[in-house]
């Protein structure tokens, strides 16, 4: 089986000849010996040349977050066998920035109206979450394009707070 | 000593109150919001009663419902932990008209405290050295702005009822000041019911250390040395030590003898925690006085051996303290480091969430306590702690060294930490030589590294892993999907290294 | 100081060691056999190097294997742990050899005290107090029958070679020595890998009382106070303390004297363990020295604030002892309970299997030495020591109360523990006033009521969860069961509270 | 729903109307109000009037374990809808009794012959695990009957060793 793993601008070509736990893997053109044991709750301890890689292995068909004690990678898998119908299709509109809550939360106060013309780095509403207050600025100057929540309104993971222009 | 005891509390404090409890043949009660039914501190409980929804205005914060539960468990005690209702008077008071002992000192001794401008109006006559600043509460933002006129800028705004950092802020201008009042006296208003703030004048780089001082009823009272917690993030602490490396045994004695005339003003009993400002000469002022248990109160217990938390119950069952000045020796050295559900990467936004997996560290001179377990959600309407993390060694460089080693074992997955965080913190030159200031994490922050050193060996093992776990996924039937992993799991809680970034900035 | 360090060892001592080696910046290569390839010691370490099949004699046993994995990972020391290969001296030999430091004495002071009748030997001449005895090894069951009619019986039965109660037995009659020679002698060559035994009058209801030493090899040594280990089983001891209930300062001067003086016969270096029987008159007889890191070293530490297994590693480098005598002082009490897969409601059999559940307690005063994790498999090749728990507290009581605390906060499911059996003989009366010996255990196994209380409360508690479990099973599909159990757990490993027992019997 | 629960000696009648988290549960002629919540990993946090229960419940079929912190049941289920089909037959016969090993261990040595005649607590065989040697004795006085290993055999839980008559 021979793949592509690319974690940001880093690839590598990998070709695995799978046959239980241990066995021979060819990477970045280098033959190396390894020794992969499922843990339980999904773990693995492999062991490569002796060092001790006491992992975390969370996957989902192409994308696989491997992390360790000493770190963690986020890995984008192409299998030349197999389609990879998924494409990075994650690009804004050009001038458009949409603001979403990264986490869920209760606004408290919107400091800004639609319409407004905003600086860098102003304030744009309050956001309570875990007792604490956020105060969520301006990525970018721009016109406040629509705005989707009012004070006290509570939002989840990924809502839509407003867009600037 | 009591048979039973309500903790009117949740997370890390409770459980530590219940082994404080179970240590001392207590039975322990819990209470509980909706969304805490499966709360560590309830299973940990011998009872538990349910208080009301998750907001804690409707459950934690609610007098009467503590008092109920109280009632119907018949429980003899009541421990407030820290935070929520543990400096409202109104809680002390209650207690005291139900016939109920509050774990804590008077309903008095905390009005007194608890008013932080009351405080320092009391204090102005007792010779203690108070950091220069108003000694009343402010109104609006006018009157704020006219004060710190006098006083200079930077002032400090903060709130008049309460400590931790809520509701404070730096504020370096008149402009700063008019915008910052609103919500300062908001996030006071949320924290402790009371929006009064008040002003400091804002001593450069300071470092904040506190004494921690025992009293009873009959007038017997010591103080346990101090704890170092000068390394906080928007005037929280976040990592506390003691001994402090500042401290000497002539300057250790001098702050204690101060915290001993702060407890007598407040005619005080009970645990308590008297604060000082130290400026760059070592000349310390008088901050505020904690009427409760301290969030770091393990470091102290550390290298005294004294369990405060068991004094505590002691001293409001009406035992005398039963500690001398003179049997207080600090030994060796002990440092806590406050693990929370945020993302350091993301400006330390809380990250609350399912703990897919979780390894605690263990071994020589370790202490967790924690407030969580693997699989349960860390819900999104409290404080993002998740456990204090607690070394101790016999001295610094060990007790830090263990820190790191703990930190090593360490692993909370499905939610972000702070720990990666700490491991830096901890190799920092600046921390290692003990050269703090309560804008140690800003400076470092600015001083830090790129952080993740890169490594082919560890790209190239854990690529491995990727592409063993693809094989693994290939040849399983569709419906088996390899991972094992207890509910609630879930793969885009990771931190989304090539996700792009949202509109999030602070 | 070292940069790398071989492990040669498992278990939860191979965890205790890693940890020292990174307290120390060390790197720690862990060894292991072909079932202990997903140990919590590999896991942790850096480095991991197979030895062999899963018996010992063909993997942790194998001095040559041992140093071909020092060489392979280039670690410039090699601790041995305790057991395995400890205390025998061709590991040491092999060591100086190869060029590689071991961490404990040379192969010289093993010797010396490797052979208990070698010690015997030297000692006679030192003033130390002995017990009455052999002082060669004995060869057939005849030889022995001979000497004990001289010594008169009881008379203890003990492996020349080693110590940990392997191969020793107490003979009252001749009938049983000429049964029991045999039995010991096989198994002194199982454990130590040589059969000699030899004989000690037996002291009637002793106490075996401890004193740890460190002794660099420039002439410096301290003695880090006593260890009481008189609660044993079959000669294994099971609960250790420190300081001892028996002990007053004056004592424990003269004991630690008297281990100075074995330590100074023996030219010892490095960190060993003096054993003393105490008799009904607190007179002290040396009984053997362990030159070797002991089990129940954190007692130790707990009290002394000294890590023991970094002082090891300092000293095995060359580093000079720091430690004074003056410097020793105990503060505190501390306890171990040794947390064993076995099952005392079947004379402690052992319990091998996967562990379904693991909760291990934390909070103030509690360390967890675990060689565990959840979901493993405890082999049935080693000791079924599964953890160490230890807790600390300002007096015996409260160390004893954090211990139950932990104990009642512990949970293994999967294989049966002496969690339970703990639980009950810390609250035995006489082990809470402190009257101990090597018989307590037995004595306290007569007098120890049916151990569960019946409550109707708990009994109808467990029922309703039964029938609501019941319940959800008959609603949920077949396919679904509701137990989200990780992998191995099986219902058959649970007591069999009404399963008809078996014809086993000892 | 109606249940007839046991453990040992001791039986309980329990009707429950299932309906979510909490509810009422009839036990032993008595109503009592009950919270159960599912935690993580097969455990149950159960709440009745205020005291905590935090239980592993493991059940299978008709057989249920339900242990906590402060001791653990068996329980027999009966449920009067369904067929028990299993019955105990667990009874041995009269007079023999079959020796089987609790645990896994290798024989180190057999103490006894086909044919002795052994008194009560003689020993039988001497059985190594985890590096301990352990004594069988005998459970009762008698004859060996027949004998399922040698020495040096490598035996594992359940496994036949001996039988006395």
């Amino acid at each position: 089986m021979k793949l592509e793993i690319s974690s940001g601008s880093d690839s590598l070509g990998i070709e695995v000849s799978v046959s239980g736990n241990k066995g021979q893997i060819r990477i970045g053109g280098r033959e190396v010996d390894y020794d992969c044991v499922p843990l339980p709750g999904g773990q693995y301890s492999l062991i490569i040349e002796g060092r001790v890689y006491d992992l975390s292995v969370d996957s989902d068909t192409d994308v696989c977050f491997v992390s360790g004690r000493r770190g963690s990678h986020r890995f984008r898998i192409s299998d030349p066998r197999r389609l990879n119908p998924r494409q990075s299709m994650e690009e804004g509109h050009a001038g458009l920035q949409r603001i979403c809550a990264e986490m869920p939360g209760r606004v408290i106060r919107l400091l800004i109206g639609r319409g407004d013309k905003v600086v860098l780095d102003q304030g744009l509403l309050v956001l309570e979450a875990m007792k604490m207050q956020n105060e969520i600025r301006a990525p970018k100057a721009g016109i406040v394009k629509e705005i989707g929540v009012e004070d006290g309104r509570a939002v989840g993971t990924g809502d839509f707070l407003l867009s600037i222009e | 000593m009591f048979r039973k005891v309500l903790i009117a509390n949740r997370g890390e404090i409770a459980v530590r109150i219940i082994r404080a409890c179970r240590d001392l043949g207590i039975s322990p009660v819990a209470v509980y919001s909706e969304v805490d039914r499966t709360s560590l501190h309830v299973r940990l409980a011998d009872e538990a009663y349910l208080l009301g929804p998750a907001p804690s205005s409707e459950s934690y914060l609610v007098v009467e419902k503590i008092i109920d539960a109280a009632r119907k468990s018949k429980a003899d005690a009541i421990h407030p932990g820290y935070g929520f209702l543990s400096e409202n008077p109104r809680l002390a008071a209650a207690c005291a008209d139900a016939g109920i002992p509050m774990v804590g000192p008077s309903a008095h001794s905390m009005r007194i405290m608890g008013s932080k401008t009351g405080a320092r109006s009391i204090l102005l006559r007792s010779g203690v050295q108070l950091v220069p600043g108003t000694y009343r509460t402010l109104n609006t933002a006018e009157e704020a702005a006219e004060e710190a006129r006098i006083i200079g800028y930077p002032v400090m705004l903060k709130a008049a009822a309460g400590g931790g950092g809520k509701g404070m802020r730096l504020v370096e201008s008149e402009d700063q000041l008019k915008h910052e009042f609103q919500n300062a006296s908001s996030e006071a208003l949320g924290a402790f019911g009371d929006p009064s703030v008040y002003l400091e004048k804002y001593i450069a780089r300071p470092r904040h250390v506190e004494i921690q001082v025992l009293a009873d009823r009959y007038g017997n009272a010591v103080y346990l040395g101090e704890r170092e917690c000068s390394i906080q993030r928007r005037h929280q602490k976040v990592l506390e030590e003691s001994p402090s490396p500042l401290m000497d045994e002539d300057m250790r004695c001098r702050m204690g003898e101060s915290a001993m005339q702060v407890l007598r003003a407040a005619g005080y009993e009970n645990a308590g925690t008297v604060e000082f400002l130290v400026d760059g000469d070592r000349k310390f002022y008088f901050l505020e006085m904690n009427t409760r248990l301290q969030v770091e109160h393990p470091v102290t217990e550390a290298v005294t051996g004294v369990d405060i938390v068991q004094e505590q119950l002691r001293i409001a069952a009406g035992d005398p303290l039963t500690l001398r000045q003179e049997d207080i020796r600090l030994r060796g050295w002990a440092l806590e480091c406050r693990i929370y559900a945020e993302d350091p990467e993301r400006n330390f936004l809380p990250s609350p969430g399912v703990i897919g997996r979780l390894i605690e560290p263990q071994g020589p001179g370790v202490r967790v306590d924690s407030g969580v377990y693997q699989g349960w959600e860390v819900p999104i309407h409290y404080d993002p702690l998740v456990a204090k993390l607690v070394t101790y060694g016999s001295d610094r460089n060990q007790a830090i060294a263990r820190m790191c080693r703990a930190i090593h074992e360490y692993r909370v997955e499905g939610i972000k930490t702070n720990l990666e965080f700490f491991a830096d913190l901890l190799r920092d030159e600046e921390f290692t030589v003990g050269n703090l200031s309560t804008n140690f994490i800003e400076e470092f922050l600015g001083r830090r590294g790129s952080g993740v050193e890169k490594s082919s060996e560890l790209f190239h093992a854990h690529a491995i892993a990727a592409a063993l776990a693809y094989g693994e996924r290939m040849r399983a039937p569709q419906s088996a999907k390899p991972s094992s992993m207890v509910s609630g799991w879930r793969l885009s809680t990771h931190p989304g290294g090539s996700a792009p970034r949202q509109g999030w900035k602070r």
